[in-house]
């Protein structure tokens, strides 16, 4: 198949495949002061996607407060990092992996759950626990049963391989999700708080080098496809295959990388691939990056620069070294049996370069791939109706209570966690079934707490509200473990942003959780946003997701918060 | 009511990757097995199934092959039916 | 006495088991790779949990061609103690080291949980420090912990008292609620229950404690025998 | 030098119980497929291998089944081989 010239791009509208609309099409040309060819136009359609361009929730995030004396780390880079005391800090950040469950549920959780590690270790943190926070339609419907069985078994299938304990999390069923399950990953490492590494390529003429799987035609176009509207009728080739395996000796490697001192930056190949990882590098550092794409490891023959840039093989790795020191690499990567390759190196005329058999096949601005990207103030409205929830008929208080208690949203979570290694590290003091989890610090007598909540049926009636409560529920569910909350981290799944009503619901949302954040002096560390989250043009309620972390210094000060089976047995007697 | 003894062989589409395979490849390589190349892992299921003819027989394990033995999103699948001898 | 923890690529208990080793026993424990082809001056080597080469295929296959499984074989002929956790305990299985093999548990899916396991023998070198029937509560994480072996196996193992722990409930369709067995010599151990995740208070149970510290115990007074006799 | 398809079926022993057989016989019938019965999962693993006669393959293709690819304590394989035709 031969690739569409430039020309054809244009007057065939070959660009709206790759997720360009006319206006930014122009835009392109405009920045580039000629017509994008294909490799080009498919580079900026998934860089100014919404997943990987926030650029309809950018204006809103803005408010959210970031700093304060505990931040280390703010939004911007692969992860938050908080000081926690005493020399040590800790990495955290939560992302959904929605679109790619809904089709394959067991590979889209469990590449979600490999993709938040990533994030994790590549700031140079241990990582120590993972939570996550699920959404699912009614169990009386056997799709959905699949989806929720698939989903869990994906998190444990990757977490526990990986040897990283699913600590917490919650699991919530409501007909909202039917077509569209939540599926949001989070995951919490320890670093010295001097110890940060971060995602930047500087220092010109440094080798850049991609390390891990061999980059194979998978997932092209998963980062415009986490925008497009049905999941279910999407192009099925998005679908990744998880190698947790592979993530676990990946991610052994890079930290004794890291700790070889030879890291210059490093950054993890997640939503688009060596395209948003080497734009976003050399972006933070204001440089510039030049890459031989022949030299990139390929697991099928014949790919093209178009491919090789786009897909979204996993336990993939870009690497600037220091010069001088690549030897390093080579011996740990070796030691491990995983695939080095130098690709390119830094430089510093602001421009990203591709080259291919010899020719420059894509030469773009690195600013207009990345800062330049269209933000857009889209129109917000109150919706025609106001959102209203109904409220079943009085029913005799026994009968109510035991409603509430069996629903499977509020009932015991053991069915599920149970699948999760929730031990392993043997670091674990409060695992799942407490209002907050507990890891201690290894050598030390201190424990990170983290807890995830959110509400959407708040969120619908009233998202400002709603936003607070999810806020105040989570670091409440730390502070009644015993621990002084210090910053969070947050999951926006919402609908439609090009709908007003939707626009409103994100932006009242962020309003509240940004008033709750700051009276509760929890800054915003890190987050995503996970938009056009419909089915059928039906949006799901807006579920804004806070993953909250603290520390108790001194474990015995931990509380517990399950009552002995006594103290549950006396409360139902009650009735 | 015939009874037919069915073999089903289910696979990894060939664009999706499969680390399975590859590590089995490798630990293959790691044995001295050299000429071992391109492995890949899958499903092999049998089981028995009853049909008036076989053609209904047929019928019915592909709609089974495509609604439980196989996910239609990553995998591939094939078949071979043959009427038991009693 | 000094230990060896073996890490595979894909072990995730290694330094788990390490941290229990120093924590129970104060003894020195190194972490020693999978391409180790001489392990002689250990007295007691462990295979830890986790998932080496990712389980693929069957959990331990591929680990058991590894040289420092040969190095055990070795070792564990000459006497040495081996402990075998979980995937440890696979590698042992697929390696012969210990008959059966651990199939995927009954119900399907993995299973992490506190279980209670009754002690079926209290003279090895593992078990001495625990109560002949005494029950004790040790987690379990695994999704391929179902031990299966022939009947006559089974027979035999119960005969000569090689099954060091049974469950009191089990979590996988294990034949006879086996948790865990020696080796034919009572030197080698294999269980899929962590013992190291239950060594201080706020892991929920000490109960895994004394099964290092029988290995230390019967150790020390093997080299303090040798030492008299020198 | 001749590269060979191989195709490698590895199932559980008759004695041995298979509950992912069992699991899904059991969705077969909640949808319906009331007749297919003695449902059995195994693996199928498809690899090329080389030699330089047929003999030769084949030996080498039973070595990687008794020493990999299964566990004599629990299944039974069979595989098919056949010159690949360039
Ligand atoms: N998906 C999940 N993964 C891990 N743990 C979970 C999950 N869902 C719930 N849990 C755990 O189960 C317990 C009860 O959860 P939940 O019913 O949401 O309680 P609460 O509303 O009190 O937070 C919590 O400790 C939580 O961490």
């Amino acid at each position: 198949m031969r690739e569409p010239t430039p020309e054809q791009i244009r007057d065939e509208r070959v660009y709206r495949s790759l997720g360009l609309t006319d206006a930014e099409y122009e835009l392109v040309v405009e920045k580039l002061g000629r017509l994008p060819n294909y490799v080009e136009a498919g580079i900026f359609g998934v860089l100014w996607s919404e997943h990987c361009s926030y650029k309809s929730s950018k204006v809103h995030l803005r408010r959210f407060p970031t700093s304060g004396p505990q931040v280390l780390q703010g939004p911007g880079e692969n992860a938050g990092v908080v000081d926690i005391g005493d020399g040590m800090a800790v990495a955290f950040k939560m992302e959904s992996h929605n679109h790619p469950s809904a089709v394959e549920p067991y590979q889209g959780a469990a590449t979600g759950v490999g993709g938040i590690l990533r994030d994790i270790f590549t700031m140079g943190a241990r990582p120590v626990a993972f939570l996550d926070s699920l959404r699912f339609g009614p169990l009386d419907d056997g799709r959905t049963r699949y989806l929720f069985s698939e989903v869990v078994a994906g998190i444990g299938g990757y977490g526990n391989c990986v040897g990283i304990p699913t600590v917490g999390g919650e699991v919530q069923f409501s007909p909202t999700y039917r077509g569209n399950p939540l599926v949001n990953a989070m995951c919490v490492g320890i670093l010295p708080a001097d110890g940060i590494v971060r995602g930047t390529a500087t220092g010109v003429g440094n080798p850049v080098f991609v390390v891990g799987a061999r980059t194979g035609r998978d997932g092209i176009h998963g980062a415009t496809f986490a925008s497009a509207e049905d999941p279910e009728e999407k192009e099925r080739s998005a679908v990744q295959v998880g190698d947790p395996f592979l993530g676990k000796l990946l991610m052994e490697a890079c930290l004794e990388l890291i700790a070889s001192g030879a890291v210059v930056g490093i950054q993890d190949m997640g939503a688009a691939g060596l395209t948003s990882s080497s734009a976003e590098m050399a972006s933070r550092a204001g440089g510039g990056l030049e890459m031989i794409l022949d030299r990139v490891p390929v697991r099928e023959e014949g790919m093209t620069p178009y491919e090789m840039m786009l897909s979204e093989s996993q336990e993939r790795m870009l690497v600037v070294l220091e010069r001088g020191r690549e030897h390093v690499a080579f011996a740990i990567f070796q030691r491990y049996g995983l695939e080095v390759a130098d690709i390119g190196r830094v430089t510093d005329d602001g421009r990203l370069r591709l080259i291919w058999h010899g020719e420059v096949v894509a030469d773009m601005p690195v600013a207009a791939l990345v800062d330049e990207a269209p933000v857009y103030e889209r129109p917000i409205a109150l919706p025609s109706e106001p959102e209203r929830v109904d409220i079943p008929a009085s029913l005799p208080a026994r009968e109510a209570w035991l409603a509430v208690l069996s629903h499977p949203s509020v009932a015991d979570k053991r069915f599920v966690y149970r699948q999760y290694d929730t031990m392993v590290r043997a670091q674990t003091v409060m695992g799942p079934g407490s209002d907050a989890a507990l890891v201690k610090v290894p050598g030390m007598d201190k424990a990170i707490a983290m807890a995830t909540d959110g509400n959407s049926r708040y969120v619908a009636l009233n998202p400002r509200r709603g936003g607070q409560i999810a806020v105040a529920e989570a670091v409440r569910n730390l502070a009644t473990a015993g621990a002084k909350p210090l910053a969070i981290t947050n999951c926006l799944n919402f609908g439609n942003p090009e709908k007003p009503e939707i626009m409103r619901q994100l932006s009242d949302a962020i309003d509240g959780m940004a008033e709750a954040c700051k009276a509760l002096d929890t800054p915003v560390v890190s987050g995503n946003v996970s938009l056009y989250n419909e089915s059928r043009g039906v949006d799901i309620q807006p579920t804004p997701v806070v993953g909250a972390i603290g520390v108790i210094d001194g474990i015995a000060k931990r509380l517990q918060s399950a009552p002995t089976r006594e103290r549950a047995a006396a409360g139902l007697d009650l009735w | 009511m015939k009874t037919f003894d069915v073999e089903v062989r289910v696979w990894l589409k060939p664009s999706v990757f499969d680390p399975q395979g590859h590590a089995v490849e490798q630990a293959l390589h790691t044995l001295g097995f050299d000429g071992a190349q391109n492995v890949r892992i899958g499903k092999y299921m049998h089981l028995t199934v009853t049909g008036e003819t076989e053609a209904e027989a047929r019928k019915s394990v592909e709609q089974m092959c495509e609604r439980v033995l196989s996910n239609p999103v990553m995998e591939t699948y094939a078949y071979e039916l043959k009427e038991t001898v009693v | 006495m000094k230990w060896a923890v073996v890490v595979f690529p894909g072990s995730n208990c290694d330094e788990d088991a390490a941290q229990a080793v120093r924590e129970t026993t104060g003894d020195v424990v190194d972490l020693v790779w999978h391409d180790a082809t001489d392990l002689s001056e250990y007295d007691a080597i462990i295979l830890p949990g986790g998932f080496s080469y990712g389980d693929y295929l069957r959990s331990g296959a591929i680990a058991r061609f590894s040289p420092a499984v040969e190095a055990v074989r070795r070792e564990a002929g000459a006497g040495k103690l081996v402990l075998g956790i979980c995937n440890g305990f696979q590698v042992l299985t697929e390696s012969h080291l210990l008959p059966g093999a651990l199939l995927r548990n009954n119900h399907l899916q993995f299973r992490c949980e506190m279980v209670e396991l009754v002690v079926d023998n209290n003279t090895s070198p593992f078990t001495r420090a625990y109560q002949l029937g005494e029950r004790i509560q040790i987690p379990i994480a695994h999704g391929e912990g179902r031990f299966h072996a022939d009947p006559e196996t089974v027979e035999d193992l119960r005969k000569r008292g090689r099954i060091a722990f049974r469950y009191a409930h089990s979590p996988n369709g294990s034949v006879a609620d086996i948790a865990g067995i020696l080796g034919e010599g009572g030197n080698v151990l294999g269980l899929m229950p962590h013992p190291e995740r239950a060594i201080v208070d706020w892991m929920g149970s000490v109960d895994g404690r004394r099964l290092f510290q029988s290995m230390h115990q019967y150790v020390e007074e093997g080299l303090a025998d040798a030492r008299a006799n020198a």
